[in-house]
């Protein structure tokens, strides 16, 4: 019996995915052969991985292709996703050596889990269909919600990881039925046939139906980004989790699921704009509105991070609302720096805090400016950064995200947004007065930057200065990224 | 005639196991009548002309899945005297907006254009081989490879987690 | 000199702070000072020689660009760093580096003591090149970050001591309030983006007046929006409140920050996109109405203040005001020439007043000082040129450029504009020379400690204050009125502002029109010149008389006045009777006024209208954790209540 | 059976109740185990879905998805009750409202 194996289903066209996903599988066995007390050598296999599958996706820029039966794309934006989810990823193993140390959590499963979160990001990116995306997301969420709880000796990350649980899994039937009610209306769940359908090729398609699910699917996205009212989950779970994880939470994962929202709504929803555009629009405001100003009202320092992720989820949101190339490109390069000055941000709270969740506090930053200038001063950059002032990527970002809401027509985002990062000065700010304004209550001890440590901050620190500095080479990318998905 | 009558009694025992489910104060019983609600949904799913889906409910959800819950609930053995519902206001506002939900879901339901057969289209008609093992076997392993692959990973993942959180102390 | 070697004016500032900011607590205080006090010395030498090469070139040509790199290079937004140079960019460039080398000479002096010397060099130095970047920006989105930079580096300078937390709190204060006045800023930028589909000023400038229609609603937004960016730099009603707090930062700061360069960047953007402006007359009047109001509300404040600083805080304001009540009514040079002037005599003032601190051991309260002439007598004289200058007195600098101002104010703006400039000027010559009296004359007050080791400062910091002084008086010269030939900056100036002309001439009548006044006086009438500078410059003299009676003649006159009731053989032989007149019937209301003002209206509303926003938005955060209460199903309630809503709006419409 | 007694509705409506009754359960139920039980119900309610809509368009990619969200289930069963062990384990408790430290 002849098997009719679908031709297009090509090895390369995910060859990045399956290095990661083989990278995980070997991490496992590893630690079967990997004597106690040597655990930690996993993190620099995991690296060599990640390394080796972002060499593989640096070579595939450019190309084109679709396959796995239409669900499958490898173009620009999936490449471009995936370098920025390989350096996340990246970047947080690096963070999480000392932590893993110190809490004496060494496991071969935590590298193996970031490396599959990672493939379940890159599965998003990537996705071309509804059923597709949806696994991803799963693959994704399920490691996450193992990560948050990873300390399970501490109440707090069984706290996180119980809430993000079932809250993400409540959040995945809702989005599961917009799928169905979507395939209910269309008969399909590619992403391009039901643009088509819903532009009107071929036989007409129940609105009723097809609204409902759109506004399920939403919801459900929505929730994987922290969009208001659907972001409860995040400052709590941000809070407990472990910061290394915190960290990976807030970008990587993130910038998927914006990869995912974009290619949604774009490309399936995007003949119908006209109607979403204004719920998203609230949705945008209201997020941003709410992250920045709950963040003013928090002593937590990653719970202050939190809600200033949700309030950068909604600059973000201001792109999509603005859709087309521009707006599309505004959203990805601003994840870019998000994700950037977002890591540098939590690499000094990781550098940090010490055993048993102490250090997270505002006030224990007191006076960390004079004790130790290097640290004082790029976290002083990150911050200034986020809240947008030049010469950082975080105002390049801001500028042209606000400019092509202003060109579509959608002046009143931007007046929220500049509002909204005006409000966020006082947050930001109150760190960097802490830092260099006040004493500390007690003396600090001296503080060494381990070398991986090292190679996070200055990475997160160049990944925030040079292209605020230089930014044509960031936007050329997300440019040429946005523009594959309509081609 | 029949299937009318088959349908209701079904759709009757998944309602009223549904319900008990979630107000039910033994947790057992709540199991217990989840795999009812599950057991009549594979009747229907007979109904629909999807064998192989029947088949796997039964096996995978009423079998498996349920078997872990059960397992659960006599190795955590949750005290029964205590609230079943949450206390405050939080409940009634949860009622309130579920209904709104079923309201929604059923306004777009009946809705013209939305679930009546007519704009849907008429109901395909079924080739030979529709449900069965075979023709979903081959579909999914080719069109729906990928994703095949995907759950893979998934359980993957599920498993080293479960692993890793459930087991009584980290190794080492 | 070659006009290719402008890049060097900003680069070189910026060199010189990260040379002080890397080696900060490493290089020793001479090689600071070298590099801090040089790279601006540096920077000025290459302006002059630029200016001197544009000032030998015909006048129509006098325009440079110079592109640095491309920044932003995105398909539709294209911007690059390009710098320009132009008389209106070159006097502002003289000023941000001639004044800026002075104040960084004199700082050497001042902060000699200070423990982190390069630390603040290297602040000074950058805020230096945020400065050039702003003045030399070729287009909005370079200007925006200079704009931005010199709020950074202003917040840095203000809580450099940041040990006392009423200086942090300022810091913090100054920084937030200039965010408010950049969001507006920026929205005016963008609407000029999708305007324009370019921010190149030549681009803008050049399509503006065929683009946007005179008066239209369009040209009115951008200009509204630009001139909030405006009023929280240039510290304008309703965003000044964080200027009187910035004093908290060290005295040079003051002088070169908050009075001579910074707070004058609004002056300078409004009369950059002149050309917007004179397209939106209504703007133009919000504009002239803002800075007259400013003018004579902060001159009324200045007259209660103690404190030396705080006094030329609100005088501070107060001038900015004037420069935007010309900018108001079309008289863009006259306000460009009022700013430089005042850039010399304010900076003089400042460092005076720093001078006299210093030698106080940082007592800057005037009721603990006086009689300081003989002890400080280079102080002294330098002071008494700039009160002089900044109360209007002929011939020194202030005199020319405010007398200008008053004149635009009256021909193009109308009687009521005029009237409170003059008004102004009574204000102003009054509690500047009560400034100066309460100082170096009458008894000395001062405390024991001060008294201890009282000097006149170091050559470094009295040089500059001569140099100062000497701008100061013969400043004014380089524009005289009535006098042939003698508008040398007008007719520096006149190349930048004569695309007014193609605004079908609007700008001259707009703001009068606008006011109701149509007669505009567009010939001019050198007798009603005349009148009006005897006018205000007699208004000067009686502010500077009454000042005189009641801090020098005879400080006791208010306490007397409890005695008036000694009968009228007393009174008719009191020869002070007049002075008691005076004092009952103008002084004291207006002290009483200048109180309520400054207690009620500073203090009560305007401050807490800023402050009680900031708690509002506090409170909301005070909800907001309310709701976040930890309980996993009020989570998932509320995120039910969020799909019920998008659900209704999306599918059942 | 060529004709359809039943109509699509009918499994729609149906459905529409038991997600439902599954948001209801976990809105108002204590006990973390019955509100998994609850989310169960939801994701029962889509496979109807699935599988109603399959018959309506008579292809089999419905049977497909339902198989797929089989798989999530069980994943997502074995991830949830494993954190409720760790969780019972150090605090005695199996009930979702008596988790809240992390709040503000």
């Amino acid at each position: 019996m002849t098997f009719p194996f679908p031709v297009d289903a090509s090895l390369s066209l995910i060859e990045p995915l399956l290095i990661v996903c083989g990278v995980g599988i070997l991490l496992l066995l590893l630690d079967l052969v990997l004597p106690h007390g040597q655990k930690h050598l996993t993190a620099w296999v995991a690296l060599g991985g990640l390394g080796w599958a972002l060499i593989r996706t640096l070579a595939q820029w450019g190309l084109s292709e679709r396959g796995y039966a239409g669900m499958v794309s490898l173009d620009n934006l999936s490449t471009l996703f995936n370098v920025v989810f390989l350096c996340s990823t990246a970047i947080v193993v690096l963070l999480s050596m000392a932590f893993l140390k110190r809490e004496e959590v060494e496991h071969a499963e935590y590298h193996a889990l970031l490396l599959f979160a990672t493939s379940g990001m890159m599965m998003l990116a990537s996705g071309l269909d509804l059923i597709t995306l949806f696994l991803g997301i799963e693959v994704l969420s399920i490691s996450l919600y193992i990560l948050a709880g990873y300390r399970r000796n501490s109440d707090a990350s069984n706290e996180a990881a119980m809430k993000y649980f079932l809250l993400g899994a409540f959040a995945s039937g809702i989005l599961l039925y917009g799928i169905a009610l979507v395939y209910g209306a269309t008969g399909t769940t590619s992403l391009h046939r039901i643009g088509e359908a819903i532009a009107g090729v071929g036989a007409p398609v129940p609105e009723g139906l097809i609204y409902a699910g759109m506004s399920l699917i939403l919801v459900g996205l929505a929730f994987k980004v922290a969009a208001v009212p659907f972001h409860m989950w995040t400052p709590d779970v941000y809070q407990g989790a472990p910061t290394p994880i915190t960290a990976f939470l807030s970008a990587g994962p993130k910038a998927a699921a914006f990869a995912a929202f974009l290619r949604v709504f774009f490309i399936a929803f995007g003949p119908a704009q006209a109607e979403w555009d204004m719920v998203l629009g609230v949705i945008a405001v209201l997020t941003m509105t709410v992250g920045n100003i709950a963040a003013i009202a928090q002593t937590n320092v990653k719970r202050m991070l939190a809600y200033s992720s949700i309030a950068h989820s909604g600059y973000v949101l201001i792109g999509l609302v603005s859709g087309g190339l521009v707006g599309g490109t505004g959203a990805v390069f601003y994840l870019m720096a998000y994700v950037a000055m977002n890591l540098g941000a939590f690499g000094i709270v990781v550098l940090l805090e010490s055993k048993a969740d102490r250090g997270e506090e505002l006030k224990d930053y007191a006076g960390i400016g004079f004790k130790y200038p290097l640290i004082g001063a790029l976290l002083s950059l990150f911050m200034l950064s986020l809240s947008g002032i030049p010469p950082t990527v975080g105002f390049v970002g801001k500028l042209y995200l606000f400019g092509t809401a202003v060109q579509t027509g959608h002046v009143w985002l931007a007046v929220f947004g500049v509002l909204n990062s005006a409000i966020s000065v006082f947050y930001y700010l109150r760190l960097l007065v802490l830092m260099y304004m006040r004493e500390s209550q007690e003396t600090l001890p001296a503080i060494r930057i381990p070398l991986a440590m090292a190679v996070v901050l200055t990475v997160a620190a160049v990944g925030t200065l040079w292209p605020g500095l230089f930014p044509n080479t960031w936007f050329h990318a997300a440019q040429e990224s946005v523009r594959s998905i309509f081609s | 005639m029949t299937e009318i009558i088959l349908f209701s009694l079904f759709a009757l025992t998944a309602v009223t196991c549904a319900l008990g489910v979630v107000f039910h104060k033994n947790p057992v019983h709540c199991a217990l009548l989840l795999v009812a609600v599950l057991l009549s949904l594979a009747g229907l799913f007979i109904m629909l002309h999807a064998q192989f889906i029947a088949a796997l409910q039964v096996i995978v959800y009423a079998g498996a899945i349920m078997v872990l819950f059960l397992f659960v609930l006599m190795l955590l053995n949750v005290r029964r005297h205590e609230d079943v519902l949450t206390p405050g206001a939080a409940k009634g506002f949860g009622f309130l907006f579920a209904l709104i939900v079923f309201v929604e879901l059923l306004w777009v339901a009946l809705s013209p254009g939305g679930g009546e057969q007519g704009s849907v289209g008429a109901p395909a008609a079924l080739p030979q081989e529709f449900g069965s093992p075979a023709a979903i076997g081959r579909i999914l392993y080719t069109t729906w490879l990928y994703p095949f692959e995907i759950t893979s990973i998934l359980l993957l993942v599920a498993v080293v987690g479960a692993v890793l959180l459930a087991r009584r102390k980290f190794v080492g | 000199m070659s006009l290719q070697l402008l890049w060097l004016v900003p680069i070189l500032p910026l060199l010189g702070a990260l040379l002080n900011g890397l080696g900060a607590g490493r290089l020793p205080r001479k090689v600071v000072s070298a590099i801090g006090v040089g790279s601006v010395g540096a920077a000025l030498v290459i302006a002059l020689g630029c200016f001197a090469t544009l000032l030998g070139m015909p006048g129509e040509e006098r325009f440079f660009a110079q592109t640095l790199f491309s920044w932003i290079d995105s398909g539709d937004l294209s911007v690059a760093v390009r710098l320009g140079l132009d008389p209106l960019s070159a006097v502002m460039m003289l000023v941000v580096t001639g004044v800026g080398f002075l104040i960084h000479v004199y700082s050497t002096g001042y902060m000699n003591h200070e423990k982190d010397y390069g630390r603040y060099f290297s602040y000074l130095n950058l805020f230096t090149f945020c400065m050039l970047m702003l003045v030399l920006a070729d287009n909005f989105l370079v200007m925006f970050f200079g704009w931005e930079g010199v709020g950074l580096c202003s917040y840095l300078l203000i809580g450099f001591w940041y040990t006392k937390p009423s200086a942090a709190e300022a810091g913090k204060k100054a920084f937030i309030v200039n965010r408010i006045g950049d969001w507006g800023f920026l929205i005016g930028i963008f609407l000029l983006f999708v305007t324009f589909g370019s921010l190149d000023f030549g681009r803008v400038f050049t399509e503006a007046p065929s683009i946007l229609p005179l008066g239209g609603g369009m040209a009115t937004a951008i200009a509204l929006f630009l001139f909030v960016g405006a009023t929280g730099k240039s510290a304008q009603i309703p965003l000044y409140t964080w200027l009187p707090d910035a004093m908290e930062g060290p005295t040079p700061v003051s002088a070169l920050i908050h009075a001579a360069t910074m707070v004058t960047a609004g002056v300078y953007m409004i009369a950059r996109c002149h050309v917007l402006y004179a397209l939106a007359p209504t703007a133009l009047l919000v504009v002239a109405v803002v800075g007259a109001a400013t003018a004579v509300y902060a001159a009324t404040i200045g007259l209660v203040q103690k404190d030396i600083k705080r006094v030329l805080a609100y005088s501070t304001v107060s001038q900015l005001g004037y420069m935007f009540l010309a900018m108001g009514v079309s008289a863009f040079a006259a306000g460009i020439f009022h700013l430089m002037t005042h850039a010399f005599f304010k900076a003089l003032l400042f460092l005076g007043a720093g001078s006299v601190i210093h030698a106080l051991s940082g007592e800057q309260d005037m009721d603990r000082m006086g009689g300081l002439k003989k002890h400080l007598p280079r102080t002294h004289a330098t002071m008494l040129i700039a009160t002089l200058a900044i109360a209007g007195i002929f011939p020194f600098a202030g005199f020319f450029s405010k007398d200008e101002i008053l004149w635009k104010a009256f021909s193009n703006g109308g009687p009521i504009l005029w009237a409170a400039g003059v008004i102004g000027a009574f204000l102003t010559a009054f509690y500047m020379f009560r400034l100066y009296f309460m100082t170096f004359h009458g008894s000395e007050r001062l405390t024991p400690e001060a008294k201890g080791h009282l000097h006149e400062s170091p050559n470094s910091m009295t040089i500059p204050l001569m140099l100062l002084a000497v701008l100061s008086l013969i400043g004014g010269l380089i524009q005289v009125p009535l006098l042939q030939g003698g508008q040398r900056l007008d007719a520096f100036l006149e190349p930048v502002f004569a695309d007014l002309a193609r605004v079908g001439g609007a700008a001259a009548h707009g703001a009068a029109a606008a006011a109701g006044h149509g007669a505009a006086h567009a010939a001019h009438d050198p007798g009603q010149e005349i009148a009006l500078m005897l006018v205000s410059l007699a208004i000067a003299l009686a502010g500077i008389y009454v000042a005189h009676r009641f801090y020098v003649k005879d400080p006791q006159a208010p306490h007397r006045l409890a005695a008036r009731a000694r009968g009228w053989y007393d009174l008719l032989w009191n020869k002070y009777w007049v002075d008691e007149i005076y004092d009952a019937r103008i002084v004291q209301p207006i002290v009483r006024l200048s109180n309520r003002l400054w207690k009620d209206v500073d203090a009560a509303v305007v401050d807490g209208a800023v402050n009680g926003i900031g708690r509002k938005i506090e409170q909301g955060a005070g909800w907001l954790r309310l709701a976040q209460t930890g309980y996993v199903q009020l989570y998932a309630l509320i995120l039910t209540v969020g799909l019920v809503v998008v659900f209704g709006y999306l599918a059942l419409r | 059976m060529s004709t359809i007694a039943v109509p699509l509705a009918a499994y729609q409506i149906l459905a529409g109740a038991l997600f439902t009754i599954g948001v209801v359960g976990v809105l108002v139920r204590r006990s973390a185990l019955i509100v998994f039980m609850s989310i169960e119900l939801m994701l029962n309610a889509v496979n109807l879905s699935f599988v109603a809509f399959s018959r309506q368009h008579g292809s089999m990619d419905g049977h497909i998805f339902v198989f797929f969200v089989m798989a999530v289930a069980a994943a997502e069963v074995a991830i949830g009750l494993a954190i409720l062990i760790a969780i019972f384990r150090k605090r005695e408790t199996a009930n979702v409202d008596d988790v809240h430290l992390l709040k503000g």
